[in-house]
This record gives C-alpha cells, structure tokens and sequence, in this order.
C-alpha cells in the first residue's frame, strides 16, 4: 500500500483559509487527496474549494472521519495546531509550516512520540504517493506511480530527484520529505524502515544535506542489514564551513554533519552516493533493477 | 543569534546563576574608569560573537592597572575571527579550584534539550569530549516535562561532585535550563564555571545563542540582532527574513529552499563556475519577495551573472516568473540570467519569462542550468 | 495578596491583553492634569482593595471635565467597606456592545485551576452565577500540562462567541493563564471584558490576587503587600509570617494551628467571652517566635487577658513555653493568663509554666481553658 | 490493617538533616515507626539517630526497601522532594511542610493523581496508627488503640478530638490529616472511603473547618451509603466573614463554605454534629457503641 498514505487516507487541512492552505488544498483535491475538511479558527462554516470548514478538529471529527491532517497554519500557531491534531487523535500530522522555532518543534515530537503519532516535518513538503494521493506540497506533475520510495531533507531537491526520475521513466512509490529543520518528527531510520516493509517499494533514494546526523544514523541502520538497495546525494559538498556555536554542538556532532561524513558513512553502508543530483537516473537504472 | 559574553551574563543573573563583577569599555579611557570601580586583578574579554576567542588570544588577565590599560590598547581594533573588537568586557578575577563545565543545547537526533555536564571544564573542553567522552555527563530532557531538581542533582553527582557543590551546580542547572526555555535558546554554556577554593560558584565564562525563528518572541532581541550585522546586504536579508549568504564569486544564485540552492551551489563549483550567494526564497514566493530577492543578489557589485532555480511546490512560481520580468526590464540588466523552473504552472512561468526575453532551462537537470549560464558567461566576455 | 486595579492592569498589558488607556492621580490637582492627557469621556475608578466597589458608588462616568473633576472630589477621601480612596485611576471610556466575563482561579476540590467564562459579565455576574448556572462554562486545567489554545478557543465558542471574537477571546485566556501561572496568582480575572461594537476587545475591569505563601518568588510585590497593611500590628505580623486578625474583644488568643486557634475563638465566645484577636503560631515555635506572637498580642491595648492553646506535635513546647515565661518576666505583665498545652515532653512544659507563676490547663478540653480564663478575668475586676 | 500505614510501612524520611525533620524522625523512631532510610541532597553518608542519609531517593531506594515518605524540607523545596518521590515509586507520600505556593501543591497533587500515589498533605500532622506507627507529628502519647477514625483539616484541633476520646478510654483505629491548605492531595471523602473497608474502624470523627468544600462533599458521599457512624465537628461558628475575593471564588463556592453549610449538610446526610469539642466523649459514647 505505499507508505503512511494511500487514496484510501482521509485528510483534514489546518490553516485551509489561508493564502497557501487554500491553494495547496485545491491542488491536493485535483491529484486525488480525500480531502474530509479543512480548520481554520473563527471560519467554521465556510467552504473552501467546496470543502467544509470547521472551527476545531474536534468539530470536523464529530462530522468526518479522518486520519492525517496538514498544517498550513503560521509558525506562531504551528504548536497549538499540532497539539490539537495529535490529541484529537490523528496518527499522521503532516507540518508544512516553515520557520517554527525550536523549541515548539520539539514540543511537538514529544507529544507525537507520547501518543503514538507519526509527525513529518515540520519544514516539509509532505507525502505522496504518485497517482494516488499526496499530503502536501509537491508538484503532482514531476512524479510518476512506480517502485522508487524517495525520502529527503529538503524539498525541492527532493523534487528535482524525482522530476529526474520521472523523466527517465522510472516511477516511485511513495516520496517524503522528514523536513529540513534541525528537529524533525519522523527521521531517515525511520522512512527506511517503513520502506522496507512496503512490498511496492523496490529501493530507496535517499537525499541528504550537511548539518545533523541523520544521514549518519541512516548508514547505521541500513548497515546492519537494511533489506533494499539505497541509492544517496548529500548537498553541501562544496560548503563553506558555518561559524562555529559553542562547544556543546561539537560535543554532539562530534566530527558528524560535514558531506564528506556523510557520504563516507553511506559509501561504507553498502549506499551507492552520487556526485550530482542527475545522477540518479543512470545510477537507478542499475541499481533497482 | 549569538549574543555577546555581555548579554548572556546578566541574563543568567537574573536567574540566580553567580557572575563575576563586571563592566563593558569601548575605549581604553572607559577602560580606565572602570579599573577605578573594579581594581585588578581583572580579566579582559573581548567582545566577539564567534568561537574560540580564547585561543585567538581574546581573554587577557592582568595583575595591574598598568598591565590592564597596555592588554586593552592591544585588544581594541584587533580582529578576532574576522571579527573587530569594539568593546572589553572587564571583570574581577576569579580563582578556580576547579573549571567546571555545564551546557544545554537541542540534540537534533533525539529532538530533545540534551545536558552536557564535565568537572573537567574549560577551554579544552573539546579535546576531552574527543579523548574521554566518558568525563562527559549527557543527559536528555522531556521538553514536555522539563528538568527536576533531582535530577539535575543526580548529574551534579554523575559529574563528580558531591556535599554543598552538588547541590549548588543542580541548582544552576535547573536555573540554566529555565534561561534555555524562556530564551527559545540552541544553547546555554557556562564554560568555565568557577569552583572556588572556598566551594563557592562563578559562571566565568557564558554562551547563549537565540534560535533566530523565534526572535519574534523576543522583540528587544530582535531589535539587536539586526543591529550587529556586519554586511549592510546581510542586514536587509535579515530583516527580509531571506536566508542569504555572501561569497566570493561573480555569479548570484536564487533557489527555492535550502537544499536545493545548495545543491545549485555544488553543481556551479563542480563545473568551475564561482557562486557570489547563497540565496534560499523558502516557500515564501510572491511577486514582492521575487523582486527583494534579486534586490538583495545584485547588490552585490561583483554579481556578472544569475542563475536562479525554482519549483513550484508551495511557492507560486508564476508570481514568481512575473517579478523576474518585471525586475530585469525595471533595472534595464543586461547580465547573464538563467532561469530553470519547474512544477504547478511550469508552462504559464515559462511563457512570462520568454516573454520577457530571458532563458529559461525547462528539464529538471540543475546541471543543465548550471552550464547554460556559464556557457552565457563565456559568451558575454 | 490582592493587587490593585492598576497594578494588574499593566501585568495584563505585558500579557497582550489590551486594556483602556489610563492614568492614576492621587489629588483633584492630578486628576486635572490626567484630563488633558485622557479627554472625557472618562471613567473615574476608586482605587481599592475590596470587591464590590462599583455597587460602593467606586466607579463613576464622567462626560465633561467639568463633572470629572466634580466626582474625583466626592471620590478621595471617601471609604469604600471600611478602605480610604487615595488613589483614582482614570481610564478612556470604552463603550461595550457586550461585557463579558473572564476569571481563572483556583477549584479547592479539584485541585486544579478552573477557568469560568460567561458571555453575560459586569457586576451582575454572581446574581447570573446563581440564577443561570448554564450561562457560565467552566472547565478545569491540568496544572501540569497546562491550556491549550484549541482549549481555549472551545471554552470562548462555549460562551457563544464565534468568528473572530472567539479566536481572540481564545487568545487573551491563554495570556490570562500564562499571568495566573507566572504571578502565582489564585484569582486572574477580567470583568467586564468589553466587546466593542467593531469587534474589539479591551479588558476594562480586572482583579489579580496572589498567593501569599508564594511572595518570595516575587520579591517586587512581597515589598508592596508589606506597604500596604492599614494597621501597624498587622503589619508586623506579615513581616512575621504570621497569622493575625484583630477583633474587637479583651482577651488575646494564640493558638498553635489555624484550626486550633479558629475553635478556640468558638469556644470563647461560646462561654460569652470576647476574643481581641486570633492568631496561629503555625508550625513554626521557637523561644523567640512565641515573644513574637506574645508581642503582637499586646500591642493591641485592649487585651485585658490572654489565652494560650498549643499542642506540641511539630512545636517544640518546651521552648514556646520558656518564651512564655521571659515574655511575662520581663514585660512585667499582671493581666490574667491561662496556658493550655499537650503533646510531647508536656510534663517539662508545665513546669516551666508553673514556675513561673502561670496558670496551665493540663486537659486536651479547650473548654476547660476558655472557662478559667473568663473566670480569672471576673476575679480581676 | 488499619488504614495507608501501619507497622508493615517502610519509611523514608525526605529532609532529615533539619532541625525539625531530625527532631521528628526521633519521635518516630521512638513511636515505633520503620524509618528506612533520610534524604537530604548533599548531607548522604551522614547518619541521623542510627538512620543512613542519602543524596536523593533513587540512591536510598537502591540500598532499602520503601513504601511511603514524610516529607520535612522548606516550602521552596517541596514540590521538587514530592516529585522526586513519587517519581521514584513511592505509594504514600505525606507532606508536613507548611506554607507551600498554592501551585506548587496543585502540581503535586495532578503529580500524584496520574502516577496513582497517595499524597497526604501539605501541611498535614501526617498519618498515625495508634500503638503501631506514626508517619507525621502527632504526640504520639494523646494517642491510643483503638477502633475509632478520625480525619481532620486541622493538625491540633485533630490532636485535641484525639486525646479527649484518648483521655476518656476510646482508642483509634487510624487518624490522619489531610492537610490545612485549599488544596491537598487526600480529602475527607478519599479517607471515608478507605476507612469503610478497613474492618480495624468502627466509626469516624470527621474534624472541619470554614472554607473549602471538602466537609459538603463528603456529606454528599456520607449521604449516598457511607455504611459507617460519622461524628462531626467544624471550627469557625463564629468566624468573621472575611474579605471577598473577587467574583469567581464566590461562583465557585457557590455559598458553600460557611460553617452553617457544612453543620447543615453533615446533619442531613446523619451524621452527629457536636458543638464543642469536648462533647465528643458523649456523643461517640453513644454512637460508636
């Protein structure tokens, strides 16, 4: 069933009023998304895109039946937005909004993990899963349905993997994005570990970028023997080294977060890493025969 | 946003954390004055927001008042990391029996506030976490739940200490993580914390820095911050809320989000080309935005060239294509432009931007973009 | 520690709550210069610490200057349940569509925060609290999780608000939580909150108490409380730490606990004797706190005599008792004393007592004691 | 067994290195209680009457076995003791600090209530089983054996009801506490409940005071079946009506709170309501026969 999202996902939009909201909203029901409704705060009973609007999650649940939502909401709003939906009970928070301090994103991963919900992002472009639905913000017109799973940092890079992909012929599974902050619900591992489990996922694309550990602990998990061919590109290969923060961050990273770290770990998982993002098509070719 | 050593102390202040006596110059004669108030042995710190000012030779103890005036005339004007030094800050010794160290940052794996606790503290701080990583306390904290006074006794005691000190050092910990919460701070450093002979606490020295999405729960940091910038292009970025970095070369870059306008970064160096920015429009694009955008790349004087790199996810790429028309024709530029976009709306963008009279790369290879516009370069020496 | 109106207006203020324009004057001279600053219409609002100022005759509109300055003479100098006006704040009339009603304080039982909201506010409230219970949500916090906006929000929407005015409601109740956690507040509340005609909002009434046992983490308002006191015993019984009401009666009372000491005064004047005070020695005996206590009790000149009711569970006796005799010792007092006292090490109490000429009462019946000194105090006349 | 403690009970005893959590330890000790271990930060490897001090709970717990701590440190410490007690596993935790910050007390109780211990407190006597042990302040000599309950708001007053059925030949099954304050952990109605299924209690004497619902509520509870005789007395017949204090208190209360409210709702729901403390004697004579 691809990952975390089918057609069969039912969705509820948080902040669909708004400028962005409403118009990913209308391009989420062009592709396909079951879209139940849409939150805003103060517009219950408006309808937007001929999608019913409610006041709460709770208002929208007591007449929908839903499973995600995304969050369109603004940053300074983005916590709350959260809470509600994962203690109104949805198992998938979809968080788009960029620019959430911190600490609320931390925030809101404690309470996804307490409860048992899967948060992506926030800073995310989403999910989706082509030609049957999308919780998020991708152009639907640069993915194809195939046996690619796609799991990246940043978003529009992740676009550009596909597109290529796309082009090439070559379709995809499902494609997330874990987001591109430095506090993130879902993670690599975790994407990994969903992919491999999902019979229509033949391998996986992993596109990285310099800063955390993520890709780090991704190599670790697929080299104590993750079960499908990883194909990997790390943007910031060519960085400048960013200031310095204290020694705390240093502590932590402890020589981790630099491409060429990155890229060896990867390397020395069994990952085959490409130079270039237009790589990917001959390497894939090969790779998920 | 890191704040200077004259910030962040009086802030742990008002939390009850210990600092020496202490006053800020700007000039040797300040320098003099305060000598006045607070008589040597003095320390003084010249005021940088980087990294390893200690070793840069940024940290002076002076026995005189003598020895104080001659170390401050050296210190002022110097650069430390790139960084000018305006102001000391002059404190009163502190004798240490022992340099502890105490920090709060975000570990990004777990997502969570993480502890970093040594008796062994200090400016080596990083050799030792290399070297014995198991002299370093590191404890996770629930940010739903916050720190308890136990345990944070319960790392005083894993760092060694024991009796008064112990107590003491878990109480400056909850007081530092109560500082890490209100602040929306990345981290909060006490290093060296002072332990005295006489088993009193001195943070001696203090880090903090300020998550800069939130600032805006912090106006009076806000303010500051946009202060300090060096680079009047920095400075208008900041205030645009425009992530935008200055480098050394002649071609200006503008990608939609961050991983993408680094990757453009790569590819234009792999293929020899000399990014002058890094420019990321997150998923923020209006016709406005576009526009402050190329603004902020072409006042960089040396900018010869612009590749610009774009996807219409969020961002409406169409507003988007309209502000580069509009602002090439405006400015009357003649330079290089490429333009690769992709997504919702693509062939409406692509319409506007040929309408203007400005390339466009429709395939979804940065590669291909990153070669026309040097190829564009070539041709226009 | 009840706050007064236009000190807990300005900690509102901090919070995002707006609030009307105002100014407090202490002298009509005052009120004149506040007037070209804030023109009528005005409200003119008595500065005390009791409720029901506004049924008092405490609030007053004034249209002109000319009949604000009329009704600030009539307003100082004049009390209000038993308070001098000294103060009066003047604050731009706000003319409300609707005033609603906003209160966080804590539920006993629960041992939670409760929040009550009613769209049906003003100085009714308690007649609609009584007559429509319906009309006023209520909902308990968890104190440990705290309220969310989206709770917020339910509780505005519960009210009957909707649209905008229900987001915003929704918003200043999260502020107003936010001041009742940060203040140690046991009443935050906001009544009227008017509702403008165009859908704004402004907090035109507001009540803030804070806990007494909670002034030291709010050093600032500790000072103040102190200030504020009307009579000088009282006063020095804050400064003290201890519990102190002044009657109208001649026989002083030290208990040693609030219940104790508040059947003590039962008992007496049960028997038809007058308690001159009531006071609790808490938990807290020493040899010099009970001269305190003894202190207190006398400085009050109408005690004729006095009756001491203490139990030694977490007191030790034995040094309340020394303090008892030095006390009677050194003031040279010959007004008629009855000490009643039980518990550990009472033998060694008693003598003490006895040894000093003081009368004990060495039942566990109050009664007994309640009885004899009223019978002393025949004797003495 | 009596009720929440009796000589089986393992007690530690958090702030024991001060002047009165020593000097009450010492009484305890003396009463016969089963003090494990004290706690005091920064004091551990010090001994207090014969007892082994610790720097925390977790440390004294990995060296004894206990169920229930009493609480002596100063009110600026309380809440973090409480919770670093009941964090560690403690069932039964009985606070005698006074003048704890009314949110500090809030928080302990919510504590307390989701991690299902027994808070008693704060300032509370604590609990005492007559001849078997003593986890508080009370003098333990006002106390004797017995099968009558008493629960009271007020320490002394308690004390007083105690040592007059004491003096008069009635002993108690358990009396306890529940504290003084607006808030406390266990109220009137949590200890009917326990001391209706506790086969060592005849009867109670329930021992208010003004303020507070805590009398009205376990009138309702006595009322609705409470299978025990209750004997009653409230203090504050003739207190002065305070200050009003703003408008939501009195909302709350909702009249309740007064002394006539209390005597009247005890006596409906059958219970005897005495009017001076001493009549006691006679009136449980009678009752508790």
């Amino acid at each position: 069933m691809a990952i975390l999202a089918d057609e069969g996902t039912k969705v509820i939009i948080q902040g669909i009023t708004g400028r962005v909201g409403s118009a990913q909203a209308k391009l989420m029901l062009d592709y396909g998304t079951r879209i139940v409704a849409g939150v805003t705060p103060g517009r219950g009973g408006q309808e937007v895109h001929g999608i019913p609007v409610y006041d709460s999650v709770e208002e929208a649940l007591k007449e929908h039946e839903a499973d995600a939502s995304v969050v369109f909401v603004p940053a300074s709003a983005a916590r709350d937005s959260v809470f509600e939906a994962i203690e109104c009970g949805l198992r998938l928070v979809v968080v788009v909004t960029e620019r959430i301090p911190i600490h609320d994103a931390m925030r809101m991963k404690a309470l996804a993990d307490a409860k048992g919900a899967v948060l992506i992002g926030p800073n995310t472009p989403g999910i989706i899963t082509p030609g049957r639905t999308k919780l998020g913000i991708m152009p639907g017109n640069l993915y194809r349905r195939g046996d690619i799973g796609i799991v990246a940092r940043s978003a529009t890079l992740a676009y550009e993997i596909a597109a290529n992909l796309t082009e090439a012929g070559m379709g995809q599974s499902t494609c997330l994005g874990i987001g591109g902050d430095r506090v993130t619900g879902i993670t690599f591992v975790d994407a990994l570990r969903l992919f491999e489990e999902d019979e229509e996922t033949r391998g996986v694309v992993l596109v990285g970028e310099i800063g955390r550990r993520v890709e780090e602990e991704a190599a670790d998990y697929i080299r104590e023997g993750f079960g499908k061919p990883v194909l990997a590109f790390i943007a910031g290969r060519e960085a400048i080294p960013g200031k310095r923060m204290g020694h705390a961050g240093a502590i932590i990273e402890g020589g981790k977060g630099t491409a060429e770290s990155k890229i060896e770990a990867l390397r020395r998982a069994g990952a085959a890493v490409i130079d270039r993002p237009s790589e990917v098509v001959e390497v894939a070719r090969d790779l998920f025969r | 946003m890191r704040l200077f050593e004259f910030e962040s102390k009086p802030i742990l202040a008002e939390y009850g954390i210990p600092i020496p006596r202490g006053r800020l110059a700007s000039s040797p004669e300040e320098v003099e004055d305060v000598l006045r108030s607070i008589p040597p042995p003095v320390v003084l710190k010249a005021q940088v927001t980087v990294g390893r000012r200690g070793k840069a030779g940024g940290v002076k103890v002076a026995r005189t008042a003598e020895e104080a005036m001659g170390l401050s005339r050296e210190l002022f004007g110097r650069e430390i990391h790139g960084q000018m030094v305006e102001r000391i800050l002059i404190e009163e010794f502190v004798e240490a029996a022992k340099e502890l160290f105490l920090s709060i940052t975000i570990d990004d794996s777990a997502g969570r506030p993480i502890i970093l606790a040594s008796q062994e503290g200090g400016v080596e701080i990083e050799e030792l976490a290399a070297e014995h990583p198991e002299k370093i306390v590191r404890e996770l904290v629930d940010p739903l739940r916050g720190l308890r006074g136990y345990e944070a006794r319960r790392i005083a005691k894993a760092m060694g200490l024991s009796g008064q000190p112990m107590v003491e050092v878990g109480r400056i910990l909850c007081s530092l993580y109560r500082a890490f919460i209100d602040y929306d701070a990345t981290i909060v450093e006490v290093n060296p914390l002072a332990l005295t002979g006489a088993g009193g606490l001195c943070a001696t020295g203090a880090v903090m820095i300020i998550d800069d999405d939130a600032l805006d729960r912090h106006p009076e940091l806000r303010e500051r911050a946009e202060g300090r910038m060096e680079d009047d292009i920095e400075r208008l970025a900041f205030r645009l809320g425009i992530p935008y970095v200055r480098f050394d070369g002649d071609i200006g870059i503008i990608g939609s989000g961050a991983g993408l306008a680094t990757a453009t970064v790569d590819v234009l160096r792999s293929y020899g080309g000399r990014p002058a920015n890094f420019l990321d429009t997150g998923g923020r694009i209006t016709y406005e935005h576009m526009k402050n955008c190329l603004d902020l790349v072409f006042r960089n004087p040396k900018v010869r060239a612009l590749l610009v790199n774009l996807y219409g996810g969020i961002n409406p790429i169409v507003e988007g294509a309209k502000g580069i028309a509009d602002f090439v024709k405006e400015r009357g530029l003649h330079v290089p432009i490429v333009v690769k976009v992709r997504g919702n709306f693509e062939e409406e963008a692509w319409r506007i931007l040929e309408g203007a009279g400005i390339e466009v790369v429709k395939s979804s290879r940065t590669e291909d973009a990153a070669q026309r516009i040097l190829e564009r370069l070539r041709e226009a020496v």
